[in-house]
Order: C-alpha cells, then structure tokens, then sequence
C-alpha cells in the first residue's frame, strides 16, 4: 500500500521535503505507527520525529490523534501545533 | 455571507472592507493584525496547506455564523514570506447587533491562531531563523470559546 | 496617540483607518456603527453637547489607555441628520497585543453608549418622530467594565 | 443670580429653546431645585420635567446628581439618559 504524506513547517524542513510518497509496510495501522517507522527509518526522520508529541496530524484533510487509523487515506499531514494568526 | 481567503499577496485592508460593508451591515467588528519589527525581525515567513489552511477558514467562519446572528464574516490571511508592517490577517464580522458582531470577531481571531494550519517562521537581522512556537496564552484564550 | 472627533460631516472610514494605521500597529480592532433602516425610518438625527460631547469621547479614550497597554485610539462620531447606510460611529484601538485591541475596542464602544452627552432621534416615512430611549442592555453592557 | 442652561434631546424641544439666562430666585441652591422651579415655572417646563427622575445634568461640563449644589457654576446641562454610539 502506498501513501502521499505532507509534511509543514519545521517537519518539512528537518524532513528536507514537502511530501513523498511510501509504501507503508505492513504493520503500519495509525497516525503513531507512521511517525514512529518514520522516525527510524533514517537521520531526517529521526530528527523530525523525535518528540512525537510536538507532531500533530490530518488524515485526509481532517484533523486526527496520533490513535487515529490510517485505512486508505490518500494523505497525511504531520506537523508541528499550528502558530498562524 | 462568508468571504475567505487564503493568498500571498499584500491584503488590502481598505478595499477588504470596502467589499465586505458592501452589505450596509448596522454593526462591523474587524481585527487586523500586523508584522511586528521585535527584535531584530526582517522576515516572517508564514507556511500553509494548500487546501486544508481555506478550509479551515471557512470551518470557523460557519461556526461563528451558528453561535451568532451574522450579516457577513470576512477571514483574509496572508501566507509567504512578509515584512513588517506588513498585514498578516484581517477579521471582520457584521450583525444587527454590536455585541454580536463584537464577540464573533474576537472568536474568529482566537480560533484562528489554534485552529487553523499556519505556522510562523521568523527570520532576523542577526542571522536567526526560528519557527514560533506554540503560546499557552493563545491556547488559553482560544479555550475559553469551549 | 488619542485622536477624537465630532463632527457633522460623513466618517469616511477608509481615511481614518489609514490615518490611525500610520502608526504601523501590531493590533488593530474597530468598530463601526451604521444607521439601519429598521422600521421604515428615513432620518437618525443625533443631538450633542459642542463640548461636554468631545470631551466625554477623550474621556473614555483616556480611560481606555490607564485600562490597556494601547498604541493609539480613535473614537469619531457623527451628529446631526443622517440617512439609513451612513456610518454614525467609529472606534480604533490598537496595541502591541490583541487582547489589548479587542477588549478596549469593546469597552469603548459599550461606554460610548452610555456616559457621552450624544441623543438619538428617529424620524420614520410615515411621519413618526420620537427620541430614542434608553436601552437597559446597554447600561448593563457597559456596566460589566465597573 | 443669573445662570445660562442648557437643554438637549426631547428637553430641548420639549422648552422650545436650546438655552436661556435666567435671574435664580432665592432659594435654589441644588439642580433638584433648579428642575422643580423649572417644572413650575410655566406650561413648556412643566412639560419638560413632568418626570424629574428622567433628567441628568451637568453642571459646568461635569456630570451630576439631583443633588448636587448649583453654587457660582457658569453653565447647567439639562438632558434624558444619553442614547449615543
């Protein structure tokens, strides 16, 4: 299964990217999965990822907890908490 | 009428509420928030999700039409790299009433900074470059619409 | 900066705001009231005292500025005869914070209603005139400030 | 004595001026007396002050009670509750 992630503000920067596309691999059901195979999966990640509770995410366009399931979404969003105004 | 915006161009505060009081509304409450030069600040660079920060906008602008009699409701925010005295984000909200349109508009800007996905990145004079971090104050204000 | 009016001329918003935005303020908040035409009414006529009226406005505005850490202040407020559509008020309170703006913007607005020398008179098409009269909400509004 | 008033809103139709110079007779010493000899006066101030409890004043641009003293003020303000914004 593969999937379009995005990625914002300093995740985007540490990520050194604006969005990719994976192949999940098996074992990966929500949020938290993600971000915590994201984290091990290399330096970037690891430094984007390293306080998994500064990361906020959106499954398909809908604001989610790191518990929220993946499914088939078509993307996910992670982040930091939101600074606009 | 809600009217929203998401752009990277400069807001035109005057011909914003041009638009919007176009409507003749008895009572208009607007908030304008600009670049503050603090500290050294050069840049303030504003990240957004292409679809998700609109969204977002129009989201708070129909809850602010449930919790309150609303004529028009106008969000514009700026994203992108701006300067300061630039105008970053520009509220306004009309009713009948004043208290109505007065409370809608302090809503909007405090739902604004926690709800909707923008972040700030600030650049100054002496070479820093940080991401704004998250304010408990602004939390806190935001909590108080429950 | 306090900067107070009025005046008998129409309040061309967009002119006051450039002038109280000349100061390039962090927070902006506003407030404008327009005539309704409510009820059939053709004319709003607004009696004021030539000083007490101005003074009264300063009053508040000072007030404001001892309450809030506030960059400047406009309070203009038309008298004589207008027509339904006309703006009849108009507040500006800025600030480095916007919690500042927002809560002085609102407090001069609520005291203006009830503390400064200024009377509504309503004139309708079918030939009714009468003198508006004091509304409780508004004592009660403005009095939540103490 | 003379003392210049002025009146405002209905108070001002309702007297059919704007303002007068009156001689004070003795014995008006507060702007309670001043709205009862008014209201005595003739038909227009009994008309005006027919409810003493719906008129404010002002003595000298400060804003006052019923029982506030006219003393050597210049001017005295004669209004209903004030209905701006």
């Amino acid at each position: 299964m593969t999937l379009d992630i995005a990625y914002f503000a300093w995740v985007r920067e540490r990520m050194g990217m604006a969005a990719e596309t994976v192949a999940l691999p098996a074992g990966i059901a929500t949020v938290g999965d993600l971000v915590r195979w994201l984290a091990a999966r290399d330096a970037r990640g690891a430094r984007a990822f390293a306080e998994p509770g500064r990361i906020r995410a959106a499954v398909d366009g809908a604001m989610v907890g790191a518990d929220a399931p993946i499914g088939d979404a078509g993307e996910v969003a992670l982040f930091p908490p939101v600074t606009g105004g | 009428m809600i009217r929203v915006a998401v752009r990277a161009e400069a807001i035109d505060v005057a011909a914003e509420l041009a638009a919007h009081d176009a409507g003749g509304h008895g009572a208009s409450a607007s908030f304008v928030g600009r670049v503050r030069g603090d500290g050294g600040l050069t840049e303030l660079f504003l990240d957004h999700h292409p679809a998700m920060t609109a969204a977002g906008l129009t989201a708070l602008a129909e809850e602010a039409a449930r919790r309150w009699t609303l004529d028009a409701s106008t969000l514009i925010h700026r994203v992108g790299a701006m300067a300061p005295g630039d105008t970053i984000v520009l509220v306004l909200a009309s009713s009948r009433h004043r208290a109505e349109a007065l409370a809608a508009c302090e809503y909007l800007i405090d739902r604004l900074k926690t709800d909707v996905m923008l972040w700030k990145r600030e650049s100054f004079a002496d070479g820093r470059v940080a991401w704004v971090e998250e304010r408990g104050a602004d939390r806190a204000r935001a909590a108080r619409w429950g």
